[in-house]
C-alpha cells in the first residue's frame, strides 16, 4: 500500500479509511463453504459484517485463519453488542500478510447467551472474551478460564447491557462492595 | 589507651580508676554517636545534592538558606515526629530490635577508625578485622528486620542480604590480605604509618598501597566493588530494590526506626570509604611527603573519605542494578579467584622486588 | 583496673551468654533461637576480648556470626518459614535418658575443670597483639592439624558442590 | 506465629487463574510463596496487580488482575454525544492523550465521512508525534527506574516537560489535551509553535544520544535486559500484541506505513524493528530499544511536517448538533503503545449505541502470564516494565 500511495495517484476524498475491509468478498466464499451457517451480509456502512450462526463460529474462524487466501492470523477485537432482543458478539479478524479485515458477527438470545470460544484458535481471544463475558454476560463455551476481568468477582450483573441498572449505594454497601 | 591513666593521674586522682574508665568510655561513645549522626546528616544532604546536580536539577534548596543544608535535619525531625507503626502481624520484639542492631553494628565499627595518628577511640591491634566483624552484626540485623516485618517482600530483602553478605564478606577480606601482608599488622594506625614511604623510599602518593604494585591496585578495585556490595549500594542494592522488593527489609518501618536504617546505611558508607582510605590510599598521609603536609591529618583523611563517598554516590546515580545471580557470579567467579591471585601475586612481588 | 569492674564485666558477659543460650535452647520458634544465638556469640566474643585474646574474639564473631549464623538464619527462612518447631513429647523414657546424658557430660566437664593444670598468666600489657603468636604457632607447631583441618574443609566444600549439582540435575 | 509462606497451601490455584496446576515439590522441601505484586507495587506502573507464585526468587507463574482503574469508559461512551467523548479518550492512555483523541476523531470522521482540512492533518501529525515522543520518554525513564537507574528517569522527564510546554501552548493542557476534535483541531497553532518545536527537536536528538549512552548501551543494563523474556513473532501476533511489542519481536509492521492513515504517506521515515542485537529476538532489550529508535523517527516526521504545514482552515465544518448516519465503524491508529482501535455503532442519533475501546495495553498485557514462567523476580520486573502498560487503557 505504501508503494501505491507513493506512486502518486490522488487519494479518494474520504481520508482516514486506509483499512482494507474484505468482508463483502469473504461472504460468498464463506457461504459456499459453510452454507446455512453463514446467514447474511449486513448493509451497514462504512463497515459491513457477516452474520454467522454461533455454533459454526470456530469452524469458520479456523477456515479464515488457515485458508491461504484469507490468513487472518490476528483476532484484533472481540466485543459484545446489545441489540435489544438479542445480544451479539462482533469479531474483527485481521490478516497481517494479506492486510485485510473480515468482520464477523453472531447473535445469541438474551436469556441463554452461549457462544463457543475462540481461545484455542487465537490466544488473544482469551482476555477479549473474558471482557465480553464480564461486561455483557455472554458465556463463551469451552473457554479455559472464564472469570470476570475488569469488575470484582462478586459483581452482580453485566453493566454494558442496555437494561443494566446501576446498583444504589445502599445496595452496594449491602453487598460489601 | 594511654589517655586514661594520664587523665586519672592528673585530674581525677580522687576517683577510682574504674569510674574514670567508664566515664571516658561513655563520653567517647557519646562523641562517636554525635559524629555518626553528623556523618549521616551531611552524607544524606550531599547525596541529594550530588544526585540532583547529576540529574540536571537543584535538589533541596530552601530549608536553611544555602542550598538547603538544613533539609536533612528537617527530614530527621519529621521522622522523629512521625507515627511509629508496628504491623499487627509483625514479630514485635525482633521488629524493635532490628534497627538497633543494624545501627549498633555500624556505630561500633567507628570505634576502630583512626581519624589521625592519635585520634582514635580505641586503637585496636586488629582494627581491620574488627571492622569486618561489625558488618556481620549489621547483616544479622537486616535479616532480622526482613523476618520480623512479616512481609514477603521484606523477607526477600532479608534473604538477599544473607546471600549477598555471606558471599561478599569473602572477597572483601581476601582483597584486604595483600595490604595486611605488606603492613604486617592489623592495626589501622600502623597500616597508615607503613604507607608513609614506599618503594625506594619515595614518599607521598608512592607510599600508598594503591600504587605499590599492580596486584594491590587490582585488589583496591575489587575491594571497592565488594565494599559497595557489603554496604548495599547501587549497583548492588538488591536487599532494598525499590522497583522489585518495594523497599526490601525496611518496607514496613516508619519514623524513627526507619531513620535508624537510613543512618546506618550512610554510616556504613563512611566506614567503607574510611577503610578504602586507610588501607589503600595512605589514610591521613597527603599526596606529598609528610614533611611538607600543610593540612591537618584529620582533614586530609576526611577529604579522601569524601572523595570515596562521592564516588559511591556517583556510581549509584549512574548505574542500573545487577540481578541476584549476576551479583553472585561476579563474586564467586570473578572477585574471589582474583583475590586469591592477588595474595599470591603480592607475595611474589614482595619477595622479588622488595626483598621482604 | 579495679577488681570490681572486671568482675562486673565478667558477670555481665556470663549472664548474657547463659541467658541467651537458654533462650536458644528453649525458644519456641527456630528464628528466635537463631537470633538469641547472636547474643551468645557476642558474649563469648566479649569473654575472649576480656581475656586479651582479641584476635580470637573477633574471629569468633566473623566466623560464627558473619558466616554460620547468617547461613543458619538463611536456611531457617527458606525451610518452612521458620515456623513453630515440633516439640517432642516429654515421654517417660526421655526424661531419664536426658538426665543421664546431661549428668555424664557434667561429670566429665567437672573432672576436666578440676584436674586440668590451668596455666594462669597475668597479662602485662593489655595491648599485646596475639595475631603474630597465633600465626607463628599455626605455621610451626600446629602446622599438621591446621593443614588437616583445611583439607577436611576443602573436602566438605567439594562434597557440597557435588551434592548441590546432583540435585539441580535431577530437577531438570 | 505462622510462617510467611503457609497460606499458599490453602488456596485453589485454578480459581485464581493459574495455568500450571501441579504444585512442584521444591528441592528444599518448602512451599511455594504466593505474593501480591501490586496494586501498589512501585514497578507495576499504576494499579496492576500480579499474583506471583514463587520458589525462592524464581517465579513459577504470574497472574495479572486488572480493573482497579475501571472507569466505565465504554458505558460513558454510550451516554454522551460523539464530540463530548473526546475528553474521555484522553484518560484512556493518559500518557498519549493526543493520539487517543486522534484515533477517536478519525473513527467518527470515518463513520460520518468527514473530510479533514490539510492544515489540521499536519497539526495532528505534529502533536501526535510529539506526544509519542513524550510517551516513549516516560517509558524509557521509568524502565531505567525499574532496573535501578534513577538518573535517566529525570533526564527523560526534563525533555518531556519541554514537550508538555509546547503542547500546553496550543491546547492548554499538560496531560489531557482534548485538542484533536472531530473534523480538525480545537484551535490553530500559535505563531511561536513552529519555532519552539524546531528548537526543541534540534536539541532533542543529542539528548537522546546521551540517554542511549547512559542507559541503552550500559553493560549492566544490557545484561539485565538481553535474553530476558523473549517473545516470538508468532506468539506476539497470535496474542494480539501490537505496536512496539510486535515490532520488537521482528515483525515489520507499523500502521503509519502499512495502512497510512492521515498524511503519513507523505513523510520519509523508517519503521524500527527489533533485530535481537544483544540477545534473542524480541527480548526486553529489543522492546526497549524499539521505542528509543522510534523517537528518532518521530523527530524526522515532526521536522518534515513542520516544513509542510499549509495555510487554510484548521477544522472542517461539523454541525453543532452532530448526528452521524446510522452504521458501524472500526478504526485503528498506531499509538505509542500499539494499535488503539475504536468500534462505534451508530443509530443515527446524537449518541453512539456502542463504543468499544480496543486498548493496545490490554492485549499486550495478556502475554505477561505466558512470559512469566520460570523467571527471576528481577527479570519479571524488567519484562513488565518493557511492556509499558498504562492501566488507564487496560481497565478503561
Amino acid at each position: 500500500m505504501n508503494q501505491e500511495a507513493k506512486a502518486g495517484e490522488p487519494k479518494p476524498p474520504v481520508i482516514n479509511n486506509s483499512m482494507r475491509f474484505r468482508t463483502e468478498e469473504a461472504f460468498p466464499v464463506l457461504k459456499s463453504h459453510f452454507g446455512d451457517a453463514v446467514r447474511s451480509l449486513s448493509d451497514t456502512r462504512p463497515d459491513r459484517h457477516i452474520l454467522v450462526r454461533p455454533g459454526f463460529l470456530p469452524e469458520i474462524c479456523k477456515f479464515l485463519r488457515d485458508d491461504p487466501d484469507w490468513q487472518c492470523n490476528m483476532l484484533h477485537c472481540v466485543t459484545g453488542l446489545d441489540q435489544a432482543e438479542t445480544l451479539a458478539v462482533v469479531y474483527h479478524l485481521f490478516s497481517m500478510p494479506k492486510r485485510h479485515f473480515v468482520v464477523l458477527k453472531t447473535e445469541v438470545l438474551r436469556d441463554s447467551p452461549m457462544v463457543p470460544t475462540l481461545a484455542h484458535i487465537w490466544p488473544s481471544a482469551d482476555w477479549l472474551e473474558r471482557e465480553t463475558f464480564d461486561l455483557f454476560g455472554i458465556v463463551f463455551e469451552g473457554h479455559p478460564d472464564l472469570r470476570r476481568i475488569l469488575l470484582p468477582d462478586e459483581w452482580i450483573g453485566h453493566p454494558l447491557r442496555k437494561d443494566y441498572e446501576m446498583p444504589t449505594h445502599e445496595k452496594l454497601r449491602e453487598l460489601g462492595l | 589507651m594511654h589517655f586514661v591513666p594520664y587523665l586519672h593521674e592528673q585530674f581525677l586522682s580522687a576517683w577510682p580508676a574504674s569510674v574514670v574508665v567508664l566515664l571516658v568510655a561513655l563520653i567517647g561513645a557519646g562523641i562517636m554517636l554525635a559524629w555518626v549522626a553528623l556523618v549521616a546528616l551531611v552524607a544524606v544532604w550531599a547525596e541529594r545534592k550530588v544526585s540532583a546536580h547529576m540529574q540536571a536539577r537543584l535538589g533541596p534548596i530552601y530549608v536553611g538558606g544555602f542550598h538547603g543544608w538544613l533539609q536533612t535535619v528537617a527530614d530527621g525531625l519529621k521522622l522523629f515526629l512521625k507515627e511509629d507503626i508496628i504491623p499487627a502481624m509483625a514479630d514485635k520484639w525482633l521488629y524493635i530490635q532490628a534497627p538497633v542492631l543494624v545501627f549498633g553494628g555500624a556505630f561500633l565499627a567507628y570505634a576502630a577508625i583512626p581519624f589521625g595518628p592519635k585520634l582514635v577511640v580505641s586503637d585496636l591491634n586488629i582494627g581491620v578485622f574488627y571492622i569486618l566483624a561489625m558488618s556481620a552484626i549489621v547483616a544479622v540485623g537486616i535479616i532480622m528486620a526482613g523476618w520480623a516485618s512479616h512481609n514477603k517482600w521484606s523477607l526477600y530483602g532479608g534473604m538477599r542480604t544473607a546471600a549477598q553478605f555471606l558471599s561478599y564478606e569473602i572477597p572483601s577480606a581476601l582483597h584486604l590480605m595483600p595490604v595486611i601482608m605488606y603492613a604486617g599488622t592489623l592495626n589501622l594506625g600502623e597500616i597508615v604509618r607503613s604507607q608513609e614511604t614506599g618503594l625506594f623510599g619515595w614518599a607521598g602518593i608512592f607510599g600508598w598501597y594503591l600504587f605499590r604494585n599492580p596486584f594491590l591496585f587490582l585488589s583496591f578495585i575489587c575491594y571497592y566493588i565488594s565494599s559497595l556490595a557489603e554496604t548495599n549500594r547501587t549497583p548492588f542494592d538488591l536487599p532494598e530494590t525499590e522497583s522489585e522488593l518495594v523497599a526490601g527489609y525496611h518496607t514496613e518501618y516508619t519514623g524513627i526506626r526507619f531513620a535508624f536504617f537510613f543512618m546506618a546505611e550512610y554510616a556504613n558508607m563512611f566506614v567503607a570509604a574510611a577503610l578504602s582510605t586507610l588501607l589503600f590510599c595512605g589514610g591521613w598521609n597527603g599526596v606529598l611527603s609528610r614533611n611538607i603536609q600543610y593540612l591537618p591529618d584529620p582533614v586530609v583523611f576526611l577529604l579522601k573519605c569524601s572523595a570515596f563517598i562521592f564516588l559511591t554516590m556517583w556510581l549509584r546515580w549512574t548505574l542500573p542494578r545487577f540481578r541476584i545471580d549476576q551479583l553472585m557470579a561476579l563474586c564467586w567467579k570473578f572477585l574471589i579467584p582474583l583475590g586469591l591471585l592477588n595474595i599470591v601475586g603480592s607475595a611474589l612481588w614482595m619477595y622479588i622486588f622488595e626483598q621482604v | 583496673m579495679d577488681e570490681w569492674l572486671s568482675s562486673l564485666v565478667f558477670w555481665t558477659l556470663a549472664a548474657v551468654i547463659v541467658g541467651s543460650a537458654l533462650i536458644t535452647a528453649f525458644a519456641r520458634t527456630l528464628v528466635y533461637a537463631g537470633f538469641a544465638l547472636l547474643f551468645t556469640f557476642l558474649g563469648v566474643m566479649g569473654l575472649y576480648l576480656y581475656l586479651a585474646a582479641d584476635f580470637l574474639g573477633i574471629a569468633q564473631l566473623v566466623i560464627y556470626v558473619g558466616g554460620i549464623l547468617v547461613l543458619l538464619l538463611f536456611g531457617v527462612m527458606f525451610t518452612q518459614g521458620g515456623g513453630l518447631m515440633k516439640q517432642p513429647g516429654r515421654g517417660a523414657i526421655q526424661i531419664p535418658s536426658a538426665v543421664m546424658a546431661v549428668g555424664m557430660a557434667f561429670v566429665v566437664l567437672l573432672h576436666v575443670v578440676l584436674y586440668t593444670p590451668w596455666p594462669v598468666m597475668a597479662v602485662e600489657r593489655a595491648a599485646e597483639p596475639t595475631t603474630r603468636t597465633i600465626g607463628t604457632l599455626l605455621l610451626t607447631k600446629y602446622l599438621l592439624p591446621f593443614e588437616v583441618a583445611s583439607v577436611l574443609l576443602l573436602m566438605a566444600l567439594v562434597g557440597a558442590v557435588v551434592l548441590a549439582r546432583r540435585e539441580a540435575k535431577e530437577q531438570k | 506465629m505462622t510462617g510467611v509462606g503457609e497460606e499458599a497451601m490453602d488456596v485453589d490455584l485454578k480459581s485464581l487463574g493459574f495455568r500450571v496446576e501441579e504444585r512442584r515439590t521444591l528441592a528444599s522441601g518448602s512451599d511455594e510463596l504466593l505474593i501480591n505484586m501490586g496494586p501498589q507495587h512501585p514497578s507495576t506502573h499504576g494499579v496492576l496487580r500480579l499474583l506471583l507464585r514463587t520458589d525462592g526468587e524464581e517465579i513459577q507463574e504470574a497472574v495479572p488482575f486488572m480493573g482497579y482503574l475501571h472507569r466505565c469508559a465504554e458505558k460513558i461512551g454510550e451516554n454522551v454525544p460523539y464530540d463530548t467523548y473526546t475528553p474521555y479518550t484522553d484518560r484512556l492512555d493518559y500518557l498519549s492523550s493526543m493520539n487517543n483523541n486522534w484515533a477517536w476523531a478519525m473513527t467518527v470522521e470515518k463513520l460520518a465521512g468527514i473530510e479533514v482540512p490539510q492544515r489540521a492533518e499536519y497539526i495532528r501529525v505534529i502533536v501526535a508525534e510529539l506526544n509519542r515522543i513524550a510517551s516513549h520518554l516516560v517509558m524509557v525513564g521509568t524502565y531505567g527506574l525499574d532496573l535501578g537507574a534513577f538518573t535517566p528517569f529525570l533526564l527523560t522527564f526534563r525533555e518531556r516537560e519541554e514537550i508538555l510546554d509546547i503542547l500546553e501552548e496550543i491546547s492548554g493542557g499538560r496531560l489531557c489535551y482534548g485538542y484533536i476534535r472531530i473534523g480538525g483541531v480545537t484551535d490553530d497553532i500559535t505563531p511561536t509553535f513552529a519555532t519552539k518545536c524546531r528548537a526543541f527537536l534540534r536539541q532533542y536528538v543529542s539528548k537522546l544520544d546521551a540517554i542511549n549512552e547512559l542507559l541503552s548501551y550500559n553493560r549492566i543494563f544490557i545484561r539485565r535486559t538481553a535474553n530476558v523474556g523473549p517473545l516470538s513473532a508468532e506468539k506476539a501476533i497470535a496474542c494480539g500484541c501490537t505496536g512496539p511489542i510486535l515490532r520488537a519481536s521482528g515483525v515489520d509492521w507499523d500502521l503509519r506505513r502499512d495502512e497510512p492513515y492521515s498524511i503519513y504517506d507523505k513523510f520519509d521515515w523508517n519503521v524500527c524493528v527489533g533485530k535481537g542485537e544483544k540477545g534473542q529476538l524480541g527480548d526486553t532489550w529489543d522492546r526497549y530499544m524499539v521505542r528509543v529508535r522510534e523517537m528518532y523517527e518521530c523527530v524526522k516526521i515532526c521536522e518534515q511536517a513542520l516544513e509542510g504545514i499549509p495555510e487554510g482552515p484548521f477544522r472542517a465544518k461539523v454541525p453543532r448538533n452532530f448526528k452521524p448516519p446510522a452504521g458501524e465503524c472500526y478504526f485503528r491508529a498506531e499509538n505509542p503503545r500499539g494499535e488503539l482501535a475504536f468500534y462505534v455503532v451508530s443509530d443515527g442519533s446524537k449518541r453512539p449505541v456502542r463504543v468499544k475501546v480496543r486498548g493496545p495495553s490490554f492485549c499486550n498485557l495478556s502475554v505477561v502470564q505466558e512470559l512469566s514462567r520460570n523467571m527471576l523476580v528481577s527479570d519479571f520486573v524488567a519484562v513488565v516494565g518493557s511492556f509499558d502498560l498504562v492501566m488507564g487503557e487496560v481497565d478503561r
